[in-house]
């Protein structure tokens, strides 16, 4: 193995990675915000993926300029999901919001086959279409922005997060829910915040991966495992751990499938995702 | 959880809240016996199979209808559904096809297609096979597609003795059970897998250069393991280098890892197996990275779907796939243009590999029930096995439909395919084709 | 009163991540003796209890429980040694009736369930909770729930007995009650130590005192000495 | 009171038993057979995962592994010795207790989510060695053979013979966890799931009883997984190591009740019917409107009854008038007031 080659996977991993670290950003924050896992994030992901789709057919609108609008349909969606199953779970015991959850997974899968059939689709092309060389090393033009995407908005939640009111708020109740009702914080209103926020996360992460990946009802089944491994090794609730974790996986994933052997490539991340949490039982910046 | 926590502070005197609890529980109350009493009717109501038509034929139809694979389960019904209405003359068919007269022995019973969804799992299909013979009291079972499920649904088949008959599952290993009840029309992967070295020998002697390095890149189910198997025994059987050998998880969310493997064994030749969307990523990767073999052998499936060039555009030019059907060839066979019309007017879309064999298989059936003059088990089966059906009679670019004493079609060919100008056209055998091979494959930005 | 203590603790500390919570506490309790545990908050009371317990491993010092080390022991081993515990927060099985709560702490000793219900119906009668004993632990108030844990604590037949804030939020009949229900323990030979801040549950039936404060012990004597020890008058003084 | 709540719950249960027994004089039909055997495999499945993740608490994701186990043992014992799976299953079973221990022991430090994470990565990893592995067969999967039939081969041409069988196997299930609920053990565990520290306190080994509990269900699960092996003749990776098999699983006993002796069976009766039923009359539309169906029922159950269709139930029954016990769990209190 030369040098290029290493570079050029390292490369692949890195830019994977970043998208994994957006897809699990939202479900990590949703998480830290209430303690519930959400098994429908790789169908907002899909949904995400759809809206650009057909923003892009009927409206002739490029993905990346749609992102804006992906992100707000997603948002309301989020919301929505909150006030009609959510909130109504909020006091079960953690298997029935897995249940829930679970529930809304296949429905989301089941209404996107009914509305838009179970073919696969593709973006054939966009803004950010054809490839980068920088040397020897190559990549997709779309997985660059994607990844910056990546970047830019979990920076955009981390400041979000801690240099808003609304976001510190919604931070405070990630901390100390009781506290932070006390101190006058509608609880409500934070939750379904932070399903909205989750959510258009993913549809921003299914808008970036829409314009390189084929689009299908269930392709967040894809992107499901990866998303929650990401978040168990960050920790759950953990922004930065999901951030950290996601480039971690991607480039695991990439680096141990050209080494070892792509059938493993799954097996092989999980295995890093056990070592950690061994060693480390909340991942790598769980709060305690 | 914190809720259950402050949920559960100790509360003196819970029987406060109780008319409000009580209210919310028999509001909660009804709705889950509403739930319940749905679940109990739809209990009773399985396998009470609906009032049937006197002269109806059943015959039942599994096809993975949703799931990962619902794509090509929708299509696959819809090719059968074709069948289904040229047999029962609600479509006029074009002259000499099979079944294309109707069921004249049967005294023009019409067939009935009755439809199970596997949802891509072994288990479904079994269950549901055994729901159609035992409840829909089907005359004989088609499908399944992916090669798993045929091999438990027809299991049950053979247990009740009923026909199956398989139109579309490639593994070789379906008709090496030596079933008494299992018919298969189309031909094997030990076949498909033999012509792509006689195809690369041949553009061996037809170009003059060594493609004697092979990469082998197949998904990790059935179908893609045992075709690495008959892959890697046929390359050293016949003298081919595997310079590398991936066996890669399906439904992938980056094929990176594999496709810079592949790369940095620089093969002349990419031999892959692949469902829909592992072909498109993995195609999407290959031109991302730059990777360009001298020619990319498609083991038919994702490459072959209706959906891959309507997605890959110009990216899916000059793959090369092998196919068991091609619009081209309705040159040399009048009758798959016209019966593609007819798909073509009905579902919007052309025939392809795997409807066409679906279409086919319908067909063969009902020649066979015809031919039968009953609808008892022992009577279609013997007339599966005397079916002798001239490649005039199909859409296929067979020789013929006969089955052998495993059930399998003796007369079944394969056709090589490339895509060009965002058509597959047949180029090989060399004899049947209808355009010269574009070789090397292009590079990826001189298109 | 046997003269080989019960329970002795030798220069006994505890850190957390550099946070020193106990430092170099020695004392010595005998059988059937009371001993209050008293200090200002964050004084280490809890702590001390969970390396007693068995919930905490001691960065330095030794715990001997009738002379034998039992330093580092996990909380199971603690309890099969005869050491039982309340905890500052309840902490009842709320999936559970009161007496199948106490049934859980019988059934250290032995694993019949018939007979792990007839010790439970004994402890439960012995808190004055026989009448609750069909309740579902959750429905119960507070300061029978605290009776509860203590029932709990004493089916597993220990020698001594950790109270952890048994009398907070009681009032003033409940004390009473509940310094009634400490000194019967004393009766049946058990010995107990108590964290408390409800000074006239704890001063009348204690037999010696312990005050922590910044997790050391500042004094060890009669309730009658401590109230008298300026060192213990400046740390509540200066709280 | 004892007494009669007693015998009257042991009538009940004989008078389920014979009701479960004479069914089939009733349902002839072999796929209606098949959907009832569905219900009674998917039961005993509940069944064995209440046993660690209701009574204990400790929620796996990952019971697919010991499913996997089972299912592989007893066929490859089969294949490879020729042996009965009168012999194979409980061998399958042994296996999966002993990769439970070796599982449990490092998992059980985890909590939560997190273990629920844990024993799903666990299952996947055993699934990608498994496809991997020519040994087993790898994706190709296991057939077992057709040639030999019957009672001590366990391979039936009717459908009769299976349905009896997986009586019998639920049977088994329901009595081993009848048993650990009236012992010590289910005391433990119950104890373990609501307070684990308090639980330490008086005396219980979290570590010992939850591998208690883990290796339990896994050796139940495993048999579970044998049955289906016998019963399917075919089995891969994908049909009984997958992540949707341990997920169902787990449905099958949250939809009933969790920590209830016969909830996971109500749960099994529900949610196979809901989706048999909704494939059965909507599948073949190919339009996804048997999954609509199905995750909306699921929801609903969520939604309406958190604590599963035997604690609403249970609270009906608390709310009524004459309904008077106010058990937190029902059949718990035998105490004598």
């Amino acid at each position: 193995m030369t040098a290029d080659i290493l570079i050029q996977v390292l490369v692949s991993g890195l830019l994977i990675g970043l998208i994994y670290a957006l897809v699990a950003v939202g479900l990590t924050l949703i998480f830290g915000v209430m303690d519930i896992v959400n098994f429908a994030h790789g169908e907002f992901l899909m949904l995400g993926m759809y809206a650009s789709f057909w923003a892009f057919v009927l409206f002739a609108i490029d993905p990346i300029v749609a992102l804006p609008m992906t992100a707000l349909l997603l948002f309301a969606v989020g919301v929505i999901v909150y006030q009609t199953v959510i909130r109504r779970i909020l006091k079960a015991p953690m298997l029935s919001q897995i249940f829930a959850t679970f529930g809304l997974m296949i429905l989301l899968r089941g209404l996107a086959q009914f509305f838009w059939k179970p073919d696969h689709r593709l973006i054939p092309h966009s803004l950010v279409s054809g490839n980068i060389a920088l040397g020897p090393v190559q990549f997709g033009l779309p997985q660059f922005v994607a990844a910056l995407g990546a970047i830019g908005v979990t920076g955009a939640l981390w400041v979000f997060l801690h240099r808003t009111r609304l976001g510190t708020a919604l931070e405070a109740t990630a901390i100390d829910r009781e506290a932070a009702t006390l101190m006058g914080i509608d609880g409500q209103k934070m939750f379904a915040l932070a399903w909205g926020i989750g959510a258009a996360c993913a549809g921003l992460a299914g808008g970036l991966i829409a314009t390189f990946f084929p689009i299908f009802p269930e392709v967040g089944a894809n992107f499901i495992l990866i998303a929650f491994v990401v978040v168990v090794l960050g920790g759950f609730g953990s922004i930065t751990g999901a951030f950290l974790a996601g480039i971690i996986v991607g480039l695991i994933e990439v680096l141990g499938g050209f080494l070892v052997g792509p059938e493993y490539k799954t097996a092989i991340v999980l295995s890093l995702l056990l070592i950690v949490l061994l060693v480390r039982p909340r991942g790598l910046l769980g709060k305690a | 959880m914190r809720f259950a926590d402050a949920n559960s502070e100790p509360t003196g005197t819970p029987s406060t809240s109780r008319p409000v609890t009580r209210r919310r529980t028999m509001a909660r109350l009804l709705g889950v016996a509403a739930l319940l009493a749905t679940t109990a009717l739809g209990g009773l109501g399985i396998g009470a199979a609906p009032a049937r038509a006197e002269d109806e034929i059943r015959i039942g139809v599994i096809y993975p209808l949703t799931g990962a694979a619902a794509s090509t389960g929708v299509e696959l019904k819809a090719a059968a559904e074709l069948a289904a209405a040229i047999i029962n003359k609600e479509i006029p068919a074009p002259a000499g096809l099979v079944a294309g007269v109707g069921m004249p022995h049967m005294k023009g019973a019409k067939i009935r297609l009755v439809f199970g969804d596997h949802q891509g799992n072994p288990q479904v299909g079994a269950t549901e096979a055994e729901r159609l013979i035992t409840s829909e009291k089907v005359a004989a079972l088609a499908g399944a597609y992916f090669s798993n499920v045929t091999a438990t649904a027809s299991q049950v088949a053979e247990r009740y003795g009923v026909p199956f008959l398989n139109g579309e599952s490639s593994s070789a290993t379906l008709t090496q059970r030596h079933f008494k009840w299992f018919f298969r029309t189309t031909p094997h992967d030990d076949l498909f897998v033999t012509n792509f070295f006689t195809f690369l020998e041949d553009m061996e002697k037809k170009t003059g250069d060594k493609l004697r390095t092979v990469g082998l890149f197949n998904e990790n189910t059935l179908w893609g393991n045992e075709t690495t198997k008959l892959q890697v025994k046929l390359a050293a059987d016949r003298k081919f280098d595997i310079a590398e050998k991936i066996v890669y998880p399906a439904k992938t969310t980056q094929m990176t890892s594999e496709v810079q493997r592949l790369k940095a064994s620089k093969p002349a030749v990419i031999m892959q197996s692949s469902y829909l969307g592992d072909a498109i990523l993995s195609m999407k990767t290959y031109k991302e990275l730059g990777f360009l073999p001298k020619m990319l052998l498609a083991n038919d499936a994702g490459f072959n779907d209706s959906e891959f060039l309507k997605t890959m555009g110009k990216d899916g030019e000059f793959v090369i796939s092998r196919e068991v059907w091609a619009l081209d060839q309705a040159d040399r066979n009048p009758l798959i243009r016209q019966v593609n019309d007819l798909m073509k007017q009905r579902s919007g879309v052309d025939f392809n590999g795997n409807s066409a064999r679906a279409f086919t298989a319908i067909a063969v059936l009902a020649d066979a029930i015809d031919r039968a003059g009953a609808t008892t088990p022992d009577a279609i089966r013997k007339a599966l096995q005397e079916t002798d059906i001239p490649a005039t009679g199909l859409i296929m670019p067979w020789k013929g439909v006969k089955f052998d004493a495993d059930g399998q079609n003796e007369l079944g060919q394969g056709l090589i395919v490339q895509v060009q100008n965002g058509q597959y056209a047949t180029v090989w055998p060399f004899d049947v084709a209808t355009k010269p091979v574009v070789y090397p494959m292009p590079a990826w930005d001189g298109r | 009163m046997n003269t080989a203590p019960l329970l002795a603790v030798d220069g006994l500390g505890k850190a957390f991540q550099g946070l020193v919570a106990n430092r170099d506490i020695s004392f010595t309790v005998h059988h059937g003796e009371i001993i209050g545990l008293i200090g200002p908050n964050g004084a280490g009371k809890t702590t001390l209890f969970n390396c007693l317990a068995g919930f905490h491993t001691p960065t330095s010092g030794r715990i001997a429980f009738e002379g034998r080390d039992v330093t580092g022991s996990t909380p199971e081993a603690a309890a099969a040694l005869g050491i039982a515990r309340t905890f500052q927060i309840v902490r009842i099985f709320q999936s559970m009736s009161a007496l199948e709560n106490v049934m859980v702490g019988a059934m250290l000793r032995n694993k019949r369930v018939a007979a792990a219900r007839e010790r439970a119906e004994a402890e439960l009668s012995f808190v004055g909770l026989s009448h609750r004993a069909a309740v579902p632990a959750g429905d119960l108030t507070v300061s029978e729930q605290k009776r509860l844990e203590v029932a709990r604590a004493l089916a597993t037949e220990p020698k001594l007995i950790l109270l952890d804030e048994v009398m907070a939020g009681l009032n003033p009949t409940e004390v009473r009650e509940a310094s009634a229900l400490v000194h019967r323990i004393h009766l049946r030979g058990i010995a107990s130590i108590i964290v408390e801040h409800v000074m006239e549950g704890i001063m009348p039936i204690a037999h010696r005192m312990l005050v922590l404060d910044y997790g050391a012990k500042i004094a060890d004597g009669t309730p009658a000495e401590i109230a008298e020890n300026p060192a213990v008058i400046a740390a509540y003084l200066g709280e | 009171m004892t007494t009669m709540t007693q015998t009257r719950k042991a009538a009940a249960a004989a008078g389920l038993l014979a009701l479960a027994a004479l069914l089939p004089l009733a349902v002839t039909e072999p796929s209606q057979q098949n959907f009832l055997i569905l219900i009674l495999m998917g039961a005993q499945l509940g069944v064995a995962w209440n046993i660690v993740g209701g009574y204990a608490g400790q929620v796996s994701l990952g019971h697919a592994v010991f499913y996997g186990i089972g299912a592989y043992a007893s066929t490859m014992l089969l294949l490879t010795l020729g042996l009965s799976p009168w012999i194979g299953a409980p061998v399958g079973g042994l296996v999966a207790v002993l990769f439970a221990l070796a599982m449990g022991w490092p998992c059980f430090r985890l909590k939560g989510h997190y273990f629920a994470m844990a024993t799903i990565a666990v299952a996947e990893i055993v699934q990608v060695l498994v496809t991997n592995s020519d040994l087993l067969e790898g994706a190709v999967g296991l057939t077992l053979p057709m040639d030999r039939g019957g009672l001590g081969w366990l391979i039936f041409l009717s459908k009769l013979p299976y349905y009896y069988v997986a009586l019998g196997l639920l049977v088994l299930t329901v009595l081993a966890s009848w048993a650990i609920e009236r012992s010590h053990i289910g005391y433990y565990f119950r104890a373990i799931k609501d307070e684990p520290e308090a639980a330490r306190a008086l005396g219980v080994s979290l570590t010992r009883y939850k591998l208690i509990a883990l290796s339990v269900s896994a050796f139940l699960t495993a048999l579970g997984g044998s049955f289906y092996a016998q019963k399917e003749m075919f089995i891969d990776p994908g049909s009984v190591l997958a992540t949707s098999v341990s997920i169902k699983i787990a449905l099958i006993a949250i939809l009933g009740g969790v920590g209830r002796l016969l909830g996971p069976v109500l749960g099994a009766v529900i949610l196979i019917t809901i989706e048999e039923y909704s494939r059965t009359l909507f599948g073949s539309t190919g339009s996804g409107t048997d999954m609509i169906i199905y995750a909306t029922m699921i929801i609903l159950v969520a939604v309406f009854s958190p604590s599963g269709v035997l604690g609403l139930l249970g609270d009906l029954r608390r709310h009524l008038p004459g309904g008077g016990r106010t058990a937190a769990e029902p059949g718990k209190m035998e105490a004598r007031p």
